[in-house]
């Protein structure tokens, strides 16, 4: 099988020159920590977060995550930070936290140890070293799971082919009868507040109901909206009052205002 | 390359493409590996034989060749994808509802109770189901029809009369808040308890009012 | 019903469908068919065997079985689509692999072994990938959501089960010396005739430290 993986960024795993600086490659990272800023920045950025940066620096010097010399490791952590700065990287809260993690350790480990019960106190480093085991573990982890063979990458899906429908038998699908019923009672309340059936769209014609309105509104005061609605005319009899109110507006023949949502909307001649 | 491989090669590309391949961009793929056209189309017609009794066949379109399923599939394959169930409209459901307990009743007296026209769409899929049938022309202008529902109806219903069509209160032990729902209490008491299955169903169907 | 046909039946429900078929689909299909799970199961087989050597290939996958392209065809269908695929970041490649080993896990839970807060573009991704799912909240302030692999996972790096995976590495293990110095053992004795490389070092790295 052909398993195209993406070589994982790591910095320890790189062979080829990590940047150009004047012609000149690069290979490893001097160790005096001199770096051209240019040329460095992309390596920078590819720090997954301070552990990441801590576990570069150890392997980096071939040191053992055990042994983690904390006074050597924070100096240089502080020099990276400080280069980050200068960069003018984006440089997430963690980066500084982890610094003071770092400086507290240190000192911790500067202080002598007074324990009366002549017990050793707990290594201050021993919480960090654990995190940055886990971080390990992890981290080779998604290595693992980049290296297998995933879909569209590594291997190819079969389109769905096509097929010709046959028609089948025709079997309706059936109404839920109860909520027939409910439609039927709810259609029935509504028209409670209707008028008789005899009250026909045909006769509220926009036009017609525009000249009432104009009618109603033969004054230079406000009137309730709502006025201009008579509930006796069903419910296309509002739709049309409703139409007519738009068609008035739109020929700029009333202004309709209202102080905010939901409060009285006013209507008045021009 | 031998042909082996180049007739499997092919095979993979037009399995796994979506939409036909021509000869020409078959060809061009190869152009590398210097492959005649010869080889290419000998190797088409291969395959094309290889699929003879299977599931499915190799078939040439206008635009180049694909897979379809073979003829004698088709019917199992549309039998294993379900078409999707039908969602009945409102509208639809409005107009049916009439029609049962309101029949005999015409076009235009639909219309009045529901306040809005009624599209002969409806009318056609409920007459063309034979949920519905004309029962005979109103003697009015415009000699309207007057519809009715059919023995078909019940039948598809598993029902032997519409008297056995249920009854809201049947349905429902409606609580305050469903009536209220329904519009069927003035009250503007809430009961916060009702969360029965009943109260579902009505806000499925509210739901489904609403868009 | 004859095999020959019911193997032709599922060949092309294979070919016709876009998510894998599961035996248990295969079976409810063909039970009006009275088909045993036998006949099926030795139908799948020899589908199977039959594109032993074509560009396509039959594969068990986490929800059933579906075709693709053969092993050896991969790289010819991938330089016919010149796309590329989609690379993930190392970001969210840690992120995944935390909630394949750690599920269920919370976003939190994620941030605090990788030392960073996790992007939401992350996370959507891999939902939108439909690689993880919310399988729940946890019941804590905030209810934040818990996180778990899917089956689409699984189908999508060809894998049954979870337990293919490779293991996770076991964190390597502190000598005695190591973990009374890193205080994670109790005892208080101490070897004073340890005058090993261990000690050599312990002290060399203290003189570090010291100074």
């Amino acid at each position: 099988m052909v398993i195209k993986t993406e070589e994982p960024k790591d910095l320890e795993k790189i062979n080829i020159p990590l940047a150009y600086v004047k012609g000149e490659p690069y290979l490893n990272i001097p160790k005096d920590l001199y770096l051209p800023p240019d040329a460095l920045e992309v390596v920078l950025e590819s720090f997954e977060g301070p552990l990441d940066l801590l576990l570069y620096l150890i392997k980096s010097q071939n040191l053992d995550i055990l042994e983690l010399p904390i006074a050597k490791i924070t100096e240089q952590y502080i020099q990276y930070i400080d280069l980050m700065h200068e960069l003018k990287l984006e440089l997430a809260a963690e980066y500084m936290l982890m610094a003071a993690t770092l400086a507290e350790i240190k000192s911790k480990l500067l202080l002598p140890v007074i324990d009366e019960n002549g017990d050793e106190e707990d290594d201050p480093r021993a919480e960090l070293i654990r995190r940055l085991q886990e971080y390990e573990r992890y981290k080779k982890a998604s290595h693992n799971i980049e290296a297998i063979p995933r879909v569209d990458r590594d291997f190819y899906l079969i389109e769905k082919i096509q097929y010709e429908t046959v028609k089948k038998e025709e079997i309706y699908q059936q109404i839920d009868l109860e909520k027939l019923v409910i439609v039927f009672h709810k259609l029935m309340e509504q028209t409670k507040f209707l008028t008789p059936h005899d009250v026909k769209k045909e006769f509220l014609s926009v036009r017609e109901k525009m000249t009432k309105i104009l009618n109603v509104l033969d004054n230079d005061d406000y009137i309730d909206f709502k006025i201009l609605l008579d509930a006796k005319e069903g419910k296309s009899g509002l739709i049309v009052s409703f139409l007519a109110i738009l068609e008035l507006i739109k020929l700029a023949l009333i202004d309709c205002v209202q102080a905010n949502n939901n409060s009285t909307i006013f209507v008045k001649l021009k | 390359m031998e042909k082996n491989e180049i007739k499997k090669i092919i095979e993979a590309l037009l399995f796994s493409s979506s939409s036909p391949i021509s000869l020409k961009e078959i060809r061009n793929f190869f152009e590398e590996e210097n492959i005649s056209i010869k080889i290419i189309e000998e190797s088409i017609n291969e395959i094309q034989d290889k699929y003879i009794n299977s599931g499915v066949m190799l078939k040439k379109v206008s635009t180049g060749f694909r897979f379809q399923v073979s003829e004698d599939c088709n019917e199992w394959v549309s039998k294993f994808y379900p078409e999707k169930p039908q969602k009945y409209s409102r509208a639809l459901m409005e107009t049916l509802a009439l029609i049962i307990y309101k029949q005999p009743i015409t076009r235009t007296e639909i219309e009045s109770v529901r306040g809005v026209s009624v599209s002969s769409n409806i009318i056609k899929t409920l007459l063309e189901r034979e949920w519905i049938k004309i029962l005979g022309y109103k003697d009015v202008p415009g000699k309207p029809a007057i519809f009715g529902t059919t023995k078909e109806f019940l039948n598809s219903h598993n029902l032997v009369s519409l008297s056995q069509l249920p009854k809201l209160d049947d349905i429902i032990e409606l609580t305050e808040q469903e009536k209220r729902q329904l519009g069927l209490l003035e009250t503007t008491e809430i009961d916060e308890k009702s969360t029965n299955a009943e109260t579902d169903k009505i806000e499925e169907y509210n739901q489904e009012n609403i868009h």
